[in-house]
């Protein structure tokens, strides 16, 4: 078995630590992961977006242009990456920010107004990120709920660790919605 | 337009309706602004030639509407230098960054101001790497945290920030020096009216000349723009202190 | 009596740095905090019409130029 | 062997240094680079390595030559243009046997190129960038766990030979996280009687230099670096090779491409075609004769290297083949890395051509 | 066709650039090069060009970028450890198609080596000793003369091209005198479109770049190249032979190697062994083909790669050979000047063993 | 030894026997001599690590009987900082001509002197290039004819002399800065001092010492030994005056 | 016909342009030349040397190690050059100053005590260099003296011209005295 | 009365700059234009034996150390 997704975002919208997280919850369970984040001058205000592969057997390339899944929270980022995911492939947008759906029908499409629920239901827009994770997870089981709370509390520094909580909270109530 | 009203102010024309990359509020875009106007008021955008740097303005050939070089990290002065002396009758101006400018092209930067190379340097000193994501420039402030300095910048064993306008000052056929911001706008103006004199010095062969801009990286600083307005104000200038360090003797 | 002066700033343009909110004299610029352009930033607009008085601070400061000043004729 | 944990290659390096025994750190921040000078100021005050962010490329390999001639374990990172800059002083310290760790994290060039992955510079890394007749040891690593075990290698090697040793890596590895598993600290300290410490009464003084005005007393140094070079061609050859044993078609790869290439060998295989990797793991020296070796297998009908590059290693194997049978090659360039897809498709071309160049 | 002089190379080189209509002249003093800086000072007040002595050869070689991109005609000039720090430049300069001209008059390396003639910086110069995928055209002169004719062609090369165009010459050569005919002032001179002068309203404004930080565009810009690359190797390609009709052994070597292979060969010729040269003039582009097609001829047993060097050309030489004969290898390092009598020796030798490695 | 007298000065242990290969009558010779007396007397053979550049002094490290290392033109201030970082209880000092460390090193000179890197510059200004048969320095004089000025220095498109004793000075963390000359008994018997001085502080960990010896080059000025003592002080001192500029405040 | 030569002594005693003026006749005479210095700082105080072919065809290679004519005119010199001495080969070395004599039997030994003629009968010690030259081309007429005249003409800058004479009486004595 | 000092002067060493000889307060230092050593240079020597005060200034302007410096013993 072997994943390869794209988290795509402006910078800030935490897309780069999604896939970390996500990685590192598979690498708990013990699966091979490779992540790869855009990077490079260009970034700046721009938009943001990593790479990453699950995999039983080791991953020959860290970098792939056609997706199993993919999680855009932008219309930059949809217009780019609808076009390269695999037949078949899951497509999560962000339905509060991006006013265009994607078009294409040969792909699962799910719309998350996570920045909404972010806002309204947890009132604080950074766990937006968290909400996307908790439908992902829901959505394909690439990892369980707890393996995502271990990376938290393993990559999270001590000082935020009283966010865990509310991420916890976001992550369910991603789960929630889908 | 609205009945009854006159322009008194748009973009610049040499300003390319290309959006700046550069990030909301950086003294960057500011100095690009004033650049252009000064090309359009100035009349000389057949006469002027950019170089830019590695770092932010990097990219400031996709703004600008005037013939540019775009040189190796460090060696602007150097490539102006060659423009300059083969061109003489041109404007060539040298637009560099702290790091650029002040540590890694530190030998080129002071040997064109001893030899008075006729051209203008354009010094974006935001005490900081933008381009590379905020690392600790010779500027940096004492104390002042980077992603090369986490703790603070320790004078102990990296030194004391260096004041470039003040040590170019020195130098006998450095014409004229000043260190400007664009922190309110007042202080914007006056860069403007700076740069400008750079240019009239260069036209009349006074020698070098060298504008020196506070400036800010909120990106760099990890602050929002105006939190990077009060920094310049109240960290940056007294060490930095404004001001016309050389200017020629009028004749 | 109708303002001294206004301006148009371009939304797209803008990128909410606000610092020509800081500097009118007049407070007559906010940002719109309920709409984004499509690079997903806040963008300024002017809020009291009748209070510019064309005194160009936010063009000056502007950094991305993105301001356009009008003046009324005396 | 301590526990996994997920890392970006450029900060395995870093710890991987920091567990090697470094001892001094000289950097300038360049992309995709920079992580590394900026680990190891996090870390500085957890260690007793000297951490100096330096004002060039020129001011940093030069501190190694000093530091490294004190007789410390040293390191400078950077990539491609800074590299460049480096040469005069890779070229002094390789005469000076001075042993040290370099790393390049190329980025695509020429000139400022892009911050994006390249392999443009294997020729600088292993023909001499710098002027005269030297080598360095050059490792290519193609994960983080490599980013992690060659640099421990590297500094071993550098001691052992006397030597820069450097890993010729990219901006995707050094960019990029997976599974690490992080080293002991290394014992290996072999003592340095020629480092410039001070002249004590009981030894003669020690002399670093790389100035040799007579011809005659120039050549000796000069055949004293060859006779060392042979002797790590002799010794220290490295190289993978991955489902060739009855391969048809060799694809030649190292670093980041030698990831592809295992991908696009398995749809080949999947798709019933023959092939394999051979895989040069110290690009210098360069495994030319069991390259060769593989030339005079039966079952392998050509070569093709692919590389993030115009075209460069492909000498190197067609120097090992020398006719044996075609060698091809395929490359991307600025930036982009090739997929297994096209690789595939542009190897069936080859075959279907007859494998015949 | 003026009168003959007796000139040093250093000097007449410096002089041919003047003739070729030198405008920029930036340069560091280096021995054994310093006679070109100082001819070009002496003689400055009598000619409109700019000569400007650097405060070094990082700042020289980006003197000629700016130069170079202005329009105007510009020429560097170093030794070995200067042309090793221009290195970043150079990459520039050739990923940005600045016209103009390099000359390294080299002296045994590696390090600060000696001041005496080498060949250790072939590689450097032809196989990119900067990052990136590009070349040079590198000249390779062997007398006086044509330390004046290749200087002209020089120039002429690197206005056509767009791209700089090194001079691989060495010590002795820079530093000995010998009869040259000077040429008459060149006349050619293409206009430049593209240079930085100031945007006139009747064009668009002109960008001298060499960043491209979409790989998309910076593979664009490297195919480019490479097109020109192609186009250089069709057209540029120069060499030449001697006594190659029905020679059994061909000695092949460049610059000043080429001469002592010539008085090799007569040596050889008088003994009745059958001895000739191939000598490339070209380094890059190298000529593959025409040595390929001597290795094919049957009454051409073996080659001997000559060079001052621990054996840099050879592979060129091999690589074109492809094992259709032995390619054997025969130097000398540090500034020595092999003798035509111990290359002698070394060829019979080889010719005794059978011509077989 | 005759009867009834001692000896009262011989050449000092540490200058090997070896001929240096300097001129007749250069100061090289006469700052390795100074500078082995003070090994001897301060009994720091086993302490002290030199750095010797590109440059006459290249072959230094054949007379000095101390470990040496031979660094890159322009390079000693960087490799210095290299030894000095990793040995700081050693004693470093960085022997560098004009050419050396005020043209091609002055990036690494001045970024060591910002740092206030605890090592001891030597630096010879002789005003020429003399290695390489005497081209200009960045410290020639105006007017002087060198074989790359052989009009004279021209300071419009050459600049003026560097004088790099007073750039230095101005780095909070340089301690110590003084310029010497070996012209008369005099003024060698200060130039030790100064040395001893600079040494004393660089072992109290005080920053940065930098002596600046004020030198001669017959065979690049193309003179006498005799003659060359009249240029130094008639040309040279008038230009650069000889002093402390800076000195630790006493504890 | 081609003839490899060495000229050597300590720095400043002229030896260099004594090649020089050789090489230039005999480039006049219309023969092919060639002069390769010694060179670099190990030059300085030590000594200095130059080798000259001359030939009827193209020189192949200006760098030779043993040699048809040696002028040597200081003892470093001799030692190092006797034995680099072609059979037969000329060798004349100036007596004033070197006090060894050669020692080799196959060479034609010229002892020439150039220094004490240039400065008691031309009272200028500089000519000594011409005075060896003299005797050089009255030994085996590589070149005719009118041709050394004309290079002289020709290589030395006008504001010296009124030396000429003075070289040609040190020509004209050093053919006298072999 | 014998001299306060005296000094030798080593001929190889000495490369004959003359700087001694101009720098003796008693001048009794001379350089020997009559004879060379080795290198082809005249060599400073002691010219006035009883003249000398053993002041040290030819040892300490000595570039090569060539000097050796004696004091009668009071
Ligand atoms: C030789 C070389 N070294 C390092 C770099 C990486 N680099 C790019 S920009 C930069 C510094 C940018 O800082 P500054 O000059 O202050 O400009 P800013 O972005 O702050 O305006 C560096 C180190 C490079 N491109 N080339
Ligand atoms: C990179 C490099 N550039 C140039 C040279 C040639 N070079 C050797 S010494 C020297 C300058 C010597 O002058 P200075 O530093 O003043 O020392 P001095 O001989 O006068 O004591 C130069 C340019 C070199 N060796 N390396
Ligand atoms: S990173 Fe800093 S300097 Fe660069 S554009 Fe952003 S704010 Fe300006
Ligand atoms: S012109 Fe002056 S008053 Fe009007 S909006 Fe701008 S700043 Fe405010
Ligand atoms: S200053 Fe300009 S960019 Fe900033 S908010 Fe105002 S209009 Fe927008
Ligand atoms: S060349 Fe000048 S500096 Fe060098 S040793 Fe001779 S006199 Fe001294
Ligand atoms: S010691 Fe004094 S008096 Fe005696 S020789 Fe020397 S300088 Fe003259
Ligand atoms: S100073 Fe020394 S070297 Fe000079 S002449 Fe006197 S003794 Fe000889
Ligand atoms: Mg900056
Ligand atoms: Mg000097």
């Amino acid at each position: 078995m072997l994943l390869e997704m794209i988290f795509a975002g402006f910078g800030g919208q935490g897309v780069l630590s999604m896939g970390t997280l996500l990685a590192y919850a598979a690498m708990k369970e013990g699966k091979e992961v490779s992540w790869m984040p855009s990077y490079g001058p260009e970034m700046r205000g721009g938009t943001a977006n990593c790479m990453v592969n699950i995999s039983d057997q080791p991953i020959s390339s860290p970098i792939v242009s056609r997706y199993d899944v993919g999680v855009v929270l932008n219309l930059p980022s949809l217009k780019k990456f609808e076009s390269r995911m695999k037949n078949g492939g899951i497509f999560i947008w962000e339905c509060t920010n991006i006013k265009q759906p994607p078009t294409r029908s040969d792909i699962q499409v799910f719309a998350l107004p996570a920045v909404e629920k972010a806002n309204h239901e947890l009132n604080n827009v950074k766990v937006m990120n968290m909400i996307v994770l908790g439908a992902l997870i829901k959505i394909n089981g690439i990892v369980k709920k707890e393996s995502l709370l271990v990376a938290l509390s393993e990559t999270l520094p001590e000082r935020h660790h009283h966010l865990i909580p509310l991420n916890k909270q976001a992550l369910e109530l991603g789960e929630s919605l889908v | 337009m609205r009945e009854g009203y006159e322009l008194i102010y748009e973009r610049p024309g040499p300003l390319l309706s290309t959006r700046m990359s550069f990030c909301p509020g950086c003294f960057h875009s500011t100095v690009h602004k004033i650049l252009m106007e000064l090309v359009q008021e100035m009349d000389i955008q057949d006469k002027i030639v950019g170089v830019c740097p590695v770092g932010c303005s990097v990219f400031s050939y996709n703004y600008l509407d005037i013939d540019m070089q775009e040189a190796a990290h460090g060696r602007a002065a150097a490539v102006s230098t060659g423009i300059k002396r083969m061109l003489p009758d041109r404007i060539v101006f040298s637009y560099q960054g702290d790091g650029d400018l002040a540590a890694i092209g530190l030998a080129e930067t002071l040997h064109a101001c001893n030899r008075g190379e006729n051209f203008t340097f354009i010094f974006i000193n935001n005490g900081i790497y933008g381009m590379t994501g905020g690392q600790m420039a010779p500027t940096t402030l004492e104390g002042q945290k980077t992603s090369t300095s986490p703790y603070g910048r320790d004078p102990s064993t990296t030194g004391m920030p260096l004041k470039m306008a003040e040590m170019v000052s020195q130098f006998d056929r450095v014409a004229y020096v000043e260190r400007v911001s664009c922190d309110t706008p007042a202080h914007t103006r006056k860069t403007k009216k700076a740069l400008k004199n750079a240019f009239e010095y260069q036209i009349l062969g006074l020698g070098t000349t060298f504008i020196e801009v506070a400036s800010n990286c909120p990106a760099g600083w990890k602050c929002t723009p105006e939190e990077s307005l009060d920094w310049v104000k109240e960290k940056m200038l007294p060490y930095f202190p404004l001001g016309v360090f050389k200017k020629p003797e009028r004749s | 009596m109708p303002a001294k002066g206004y301006v148009e700033i371009s939304i797209e343009t803008c990128k909410g740095c606000n610092l020509c909110v800081l500097h009118c004299p007049t407070d007559c610029l906010a940002l719109n905090t309920s709409d984004t352009n499509t690079f997903g930033l806040h963008y300024a607009y002017l809020v009291d019409e009748d209070k510019c008085i064309a005194c160009l601070n936010c063009s000056v400061i502007c950094p991305d130029a993105a301001i356009k000043v009008f003046k009324k004729v005396a | 062997m301590g526990e996994a944990k997920l890392m970006k290659g450029n900060e395995a390096l870093a710890e991987a240094a920091i567990r090697a025994g470094l001892q001094g750190y000289f950097g300038y921040p360049i992309t995709p680079q920079s992580e590394v000078i900026e680990y190891l100021a996090r870390e500085e005050p957890k260690h007793d390595y000297v951490f100096i962010q330096v004002e060039s490329e020129v001011a940093a390999i030069n501190m190694v030559y000093g530091a490294a001639g004190a007789g410390a374990r040293v390191m400078t990172t950077t990539s491609s243009p800074g590299f460049s800059l480096m040469q005069e002083g890779i070229s002094y310290l390789a005469c000076g046997e001075l042993p040290c760790v370099l790393v390049n994290v190329v980025r695509g060039g020429p000139g400022l190129g892009t911050v994006q992955p390249g392999q443009g510079d294997y020729f600088q890394a292993v023909k001499g960038g710098g002027h005269g007749d030297y080598n360095l040891i050059v490792l290519g690593p193609n994960s983080v766990q490599e980013m992690v075990d060659f640099t421990v290698l590297a500094f071993k090697l550098a001691d052992k030979y006397l030597t820069p040793v450097m890993l010729l890596t990219d901006g995707a590895i050094g960019q990029m996280m997976e599974k690490v598993v992080l080293p002991s600290r290394m014992e290996y300290r072999p003592d340095k009687p020629w480092a410039t410490t001070g002249k004590t009464p009981d030894r003669e003084r020690n002399i670093l230099t790389t100035l040799f005005i007579e011809p005659e007393e120039m050549e000796k140094r000069n055949l004293m670096l060859q006779k060392k070079y042979t002797n790590i061609k002799d010794n220290e050859v490295r190289f993978e090779e991955y489902r060739t044993d009855d391969a048809e078609i060799i694809i030649t790869a190292f670093g980041l491409c030698s990831r592809i290439a295992k991908k696009t060998i398995d749809m080949g295989r999947d798709a019933g075609i023959k092939l394999g990797l051979f895989r040069p793991i110290t690009l210098w020296p360069f495994p030319y004769d069991q390259l060769e070796n593989m030339a005079s297998r039966d079952h392998v009908k050509f070569f093709i290297s692919l590389e993030m590059n115009a075209g460069q290693m492909v000498e190197d194997v067609k120097l090992a083949v020398c006719g044996k049978k075609p060698v091809h090659f395929y490359g991307r360039m600025g930036g982009i890395i090739p997929t297994p897809d096209e690789v595939y498709e542009k190897i069936k071309q080859h075959r279907d051509e007859g494998g015949l160049e």
